[in-house]
């Protein structure tokens, strides 16, 4: 584990934990802090590095969003699927020039293909893509990576597209209450090259897979965090005469925090092993994410109970662990859906 | 054994049905949009004082759903006769509240006094209650510090007598508009006491000399609760609410009328995330088929949380001890209705967290519901306290 | 409340909680405290006085089962539904001559009619009735009250049929973990006299509720008791120094039973009361039935694990309570059965 | 990091997993009517001197199936070299009892020795912890008093030294096998000692003069542990097992190594039960269609129980503490198996209560496990002294 070892010690010298109420960084030091990423190989974490990203194997990764979840300041390595490296828009977006959204959209709600909604149709020298109601988060990045069955067939395509080509309508946007954006798409025959299909299948598959092994790996920083802060939290508060951490309902809270921390930890880093090892994974990387999700949530619920009024309060970072956390039990399958998917096996 | 309202009762609960019919429904498209500062805190202090137009507009629909209320004689429904109000049961403010929670417009059945100051004697009634009552002021409640909250032998905060006055010294945490209230129930204990012994309350101005305010708050839930200092603030000894050294009790009490309602209150918001659901579910058979379970689930929770709610409010009008029921009530209303926002979500699915969306206001309105006024760990406590204390017999009735 | 707070006093002066290990009474005991609760009233609850019985409103009975339950002693008024009233059978069923069973099995599943397997058809001055691999409770009964499909149309009938007529197959019997006994019961082309029809669909759902209403009642007293017996367990034992009561993950235990068995009580008895004032009130048995046998199943888990080693033991009532739970949770309606009705609803 | 067996330790599975399809799943149906004795205490002691000839036929099948281990080089694999044995790693008997889990046959693959005693020192090797390797005698367990559990202080029973003995005076509650096991390990206390300090473990015969059986005691699983009194219990000094004084100390070290079995055990019993689930649903595709996603979630926990037994048996192989890891599964283990074995009887119905059924023989199973050995909430005060001593560092690695 020496390389990974070593991505975590360069995490950590460049971005402290630091003060637990920011929550922006402004413009300057947000950019150094990409300067720096990039040097010590903490960008791009999927791209090879001929198209500008330092890629590491998927248990790296792991370690490594899972380092960055442990603050709630807004940064980290971008996730940029290496379907993209094939594309003539890879190091404009290994190097920050071009942002890029996922617009799963409903596929969030299955964590399959079954949701897609946008459909696509082969014409003169490339494509067209049609569909409505698409909810896209980050809907200001500059491309789109969009999944898209085709009109006859069935087949399943993966689409990087601009979202200033003429077809595109982006309406409706919205905050989230996680701070992020988010807006609805709308495509309306949109034409695009057919340099623009840049996978299959299988590729939109293994970015689901992968972002759920990412979706793990920050509910295990967000975990160890909220963890860590009660610990302390509990050990100087007293109340009626006792530190908190004598109080068993405090103890038993945290304790049950503390073993599903231990099992989402081995699952998720089995699940990043088998993918390294070439081995089926996308099984246990949707088991991985539903539980590391839900843990971190609790975790989060947890740190702000222990907290009491500071604990939903804006000055402590626990409220925002906990919107985050919620959000990421949403995205790529809900929780009844991977259980389902589990239960149906044979 | 009856279950039923009494027909005084249930004739109010009509009028109140019909309000919400014919007013409130009708403004819900109205109000969607509206910023969360109307929810929970609904439509009080800081949202009056604002000047920003968009809450102003607000305000205005609010003012005319108050005078319409009032010429409907539905306006100071539990404000005791003694000071022109209808003194309508506890049973009957539930079904009050729980007619008004159908709609998702913040309107409440005003004015609400904070009960504890129905202990106003003398130049107080004139000076604090009747403004309150009328509507013309508005009181804030301090009593957490950052070192203490349920437990008052952590209370720093001192009151030391000084001739006719008393020099109050300390800092209080989160008072929801501290900032923009007429005057602050502030709790602080006399030198040299420990525990609740010497806890004293007293109503002072907000802008009384030493009073000062250093900063808001921000929450999860929008509201803005401040930080108070009182450095050494000299406040006349008729300002001291009831008696000296009693003022713990009159936080028990403040806190144990207030519970029944925060269970109608999770219900309402509940039942509402509920129809949302349920409405979403119509739609689309396959979803229908994959959450009904779970949607019964919790409509069979709800049902018992009013059925608990109902019955403690009815033994607090019958004058018997209700602790044990208002414990109860806070504990289990507030984390059903986390439980029930949980699975809403689940549900409705990442789209539903657009901060405007009915249920992504209810998540964020229901986390500090399961801490502030007493967390679940203390209401725990209560409960199992008059267990040990009284054994089953606690819960006949 | 005065009629039903008189019978309570009755029930508690003729049979008092006793000895916690008995788990059967002999024969003369029985009997003589049959005939004392026939005598104040006490049997038969929901037959009329002219059929032999004792009828209450339900507000009554629940009461009354609630405190027969308080004791693991296999003794309490047997439940004879009123429809039995019109049938010929009905004082000798009434005096305790002779016993019913309800043959109710796969209506367990789903708690309607849905899951009605017996078949019934017209024949010559009566009916014939099929069906097989229908598990009955007390097969040793002598007779059984069946409701069967028409073989035509769909209607449903409920039957009072004698185990030892031709046709009625009853085998494989065995023990359940709860101690009563299961057979499997089979019927061939049963022929029976039109008077053995007792009641219609109304009938059936009339009894389920009703039955919904007893076990819920019963889930109240196994959950009181068991409450009040790990207070008293708690208050005594000392461990580490101190007693258990001041545990806080006992406290928060035995909170979750007291908060739950308040509001089990409540909807219990208001379904109860709309039953006696003839309001519907088949959704809140259905209700109260899956709330309260859930909540004595936790009551008495709670209480075993106070104990400890002597809650898994015979020699306390606990196990008993835990296993005679589980099998109510499984009686009239499996909790996902409920919810899913209730989900149904618009 | 790696995920796999060892080559030495996949061979082992594989010879394991071989012997339970051809010899053990054929003999399942066999099985099926057994006694509930033969349920997680396995073929042990009680069986074994058992006269009833339904008891004697399963012994008979079971000494087969010890043969054919023997022959197959299966046997005493746990055991160290020097005694004769395989001296296999922790990791390598999680997955030999994982395979041997798979079939319903309570057959294992012994003889397991209780750790401890390979604390014997000089003849009581010979006469004690050989002719347990050899199975020749089986030793109980006596530490459970009437008012004594997980807490050494409370413990009661004394061992007072006289010239070359010790007289044991006290009571020991629940000893499994206690009426019918060759020698007791009993733990008493030196007089005057407090807490674990004193705290001795002795080796009596159960023939002993001064032992004596007051009753075996029924319970919901079948077994039938003992109430043992000590009267006057004179044993020399050369029966003491370990040193004076440190007895708590091999109580706790007896306890720990089991942990990760125990989590194992429930994992495989757990996966039966789960089978048998999915077997009822493919038979009904609608009720496939209301419980494949809680059979989902199951499968998913049982993942989850999987990888921290492995991994906690790991650490203990390297030589690392893995108490912390061996309390996480003791808890998480014998808790999921108690949900799964709940949610197994919802689906199946009130026919899966049948006695001899498996879910039911689960049901009766499950409970127990839950308390003895360390109840859950034993376990989760040692989680949390260790979280509080070390913080999150108590979960690297």
């Amino acid at each position: 584990m020496s390389q990974e070892g070593a991505f975590l010690k360069q995490r950590e010298a460049f971005l402290p934990l630091g003060d637990p109420t920011r929550r922006a960084l402004d413009g300057d030091i947000n950019q150094s802090l990409v300067e720096k990423a990039k040097r010590v190989g903490l960008w791009a974490l999927d791209l090879p590095e001929a198209a500008g990203g330092s890629r590491v194997g998927q248990v790296a990764r792991v370690l490594i969003y899972r380092e960055f979840a442990r603050t709630a300041l807004p940064f980290e390595p971008p996730a940029i699927p290496a379907v993209v490296a094939r594309s003539p828009y890879a190091r404009k977006l290994a190097n920050g020039k071009l942002s890029l959204a996922l617009a799963f959209d409903e596929v969030h709600k299955t964590g399959d293909l079954s949701a897609i909604r946008a459909v696509y149709r082969r014409g003169a020298g490339g494509y067209e893509l049609y569909g409505d109601g698409i909810d896209v988060i980050h809907p200001d990045a500059d491309l789109y990576l969009l999944p898209a069955v085709a009109h006859e067939g069935g087949d399943v395509g993966l689409f990087l597209l601009e979202r200033n080509v003429v077809g595109v309508k982006v309406e409706r946007e919205s905050d989230l209450t996680t701070d992020q954006t988010v807006a609805r798409l709308t495509l309306d025959g949109c034409r695009i090259g057919s340099d623009h299909l840049v996978g299959a299948k299988g590729d939109v598959e293994g970015i689901i897979a992968s972002e759920q092994l990412r979706i793990a790996a920050r509910s295990l920083g967000i975990a160890i965090r909220c963890l860590d802060a009660s610990l302390e939290h509990a050990r100087n508060r007293v109340t009626f005469g006792r530190p908190l951490s004598s109080r068993q309902a405090i103890q038993w809270m945290l304790t049950d925090v503390a073993v599903s921390l231990r099992t989402c930890t081995w699952l998720t880093l089995e699940a990043a092993w088998k993918a390294d090892q070439g081995m089926p994974y996308f099984h246990g990387a949707a088991l991985a994410k539903k539980r590391a999700a839900r843990m971190a949530f609790e975790a989060a619920d947890t740190a702000i109970q222990i907290h009491g009024g500071y604990g939903v309060s804006k000055e402590f970072p626990f409220e925002s662990f906990y919107r985050e956390a919620r959000l990421l039990r949403l995205l790529y399958g809900r929780e009844a859906e991977i259980d389902r998917k589990m239960g149906e096996e044979a | 054994m009856d279950f039923r309202l009494s027909p005084e009762e249930e004739t109010l609960r009509r009028q109140v049905e019909q309000f919400v019919r014919e007013e409130l429904i009708p403004l819900e498209p109205v109000f969607e949009g509206a910023p969360d500062i109307f929810e929970g805190s609904r439509w009080k202090s800081r949202a009056k004082l604002s000047r920003d137009p968009e809450v102003q507009r607000y305000i205005a629909v609010m003012e005319g759903l108050k005078r319409k209320a009032e010429a409907g004689d539905l306006w100071h429904l539990d404000v005791p006769k003694a000071y022109g109000g209808r003194e309508v049961s506890n049973v009957a403010m539930i079904a009050v509240t729980e007619e008004l929670e159908k709609a998702s417009v913040p309107f409440e059945l005003g004015n609400h006094v904070s009960n504890i100051l129905y202990a106003c004697k003398g130049e107080q009634v004139e000076r604090f209650l009747l403004p309150c009552i009328r509507g013309e002021k508005t009181a804030c409640f301090g009593l957490t510090e950052p070192g203490a909250g349920s437990d008052p032998s952590m209370m720093a905060a001192t009151a030391a007598p000084d001739g006719d006055y008393f020099a109050i010294n300390g800092t209080k945490m989160f008072p929801t508009f501290g900032d923009v209230a007429g005057f602050v129930q502030v709790f602080a204990r006399l030198p040299g006491t420990k525990g609740r012994e010497g806890v004293t309350c007293f109503l002072v101005d907000t802008g009384h000399p030493g009073y000062r305010v250093v900063r808001s708050i921000g929450t999860i839930a929008g509201s803005e609760p401040c930080e108070l200092v009182f450095d050494n603030c000299r406040v006349p000894k008729n300002q001291v609410l009831g008696e000296v050294g009693k003022g713990w009790e009159l936080n028990q009490a403040w806190l144990g009328a207030r519970r029944f309602q925060v269970g109608i209150r999770c219900h309402g918001t509940a039942q509402r995330v509920l129809r949302r659901v349920g409405a979403l579910l119509r739609l689309d058979p396959r979803e229908h088929e994959k959450f009904s379970a779970s949607l019964g689930h919790f409509r069979g929770e709800m049902e018992a949380l009013r059925s608990i709610t109902y019955h403690g409010s009815w033994k607090a009008d019958q004058g018997m001890d209700a602790r044990f029921e208002a414990a109860c009530v806070k504990l289990f209303g507030t984390e059903l209705l986390h439980r029930v926002v949980d699975f809403a979500l689940e549900v409705a699915g990442p789209g539903a967290l657009r901060k405007e969306h009915a249920i992504a206001r209810a998540f964020r309105y229901a986390r500090p519901r399961r801490i502030v006024e007493g967390a679940s760990e203390i209401q725990r406590h209560m409960i199992q306290r008059a267990l040990f204390r009284e054994g089953i017999a606690c819960m006949e009735l």
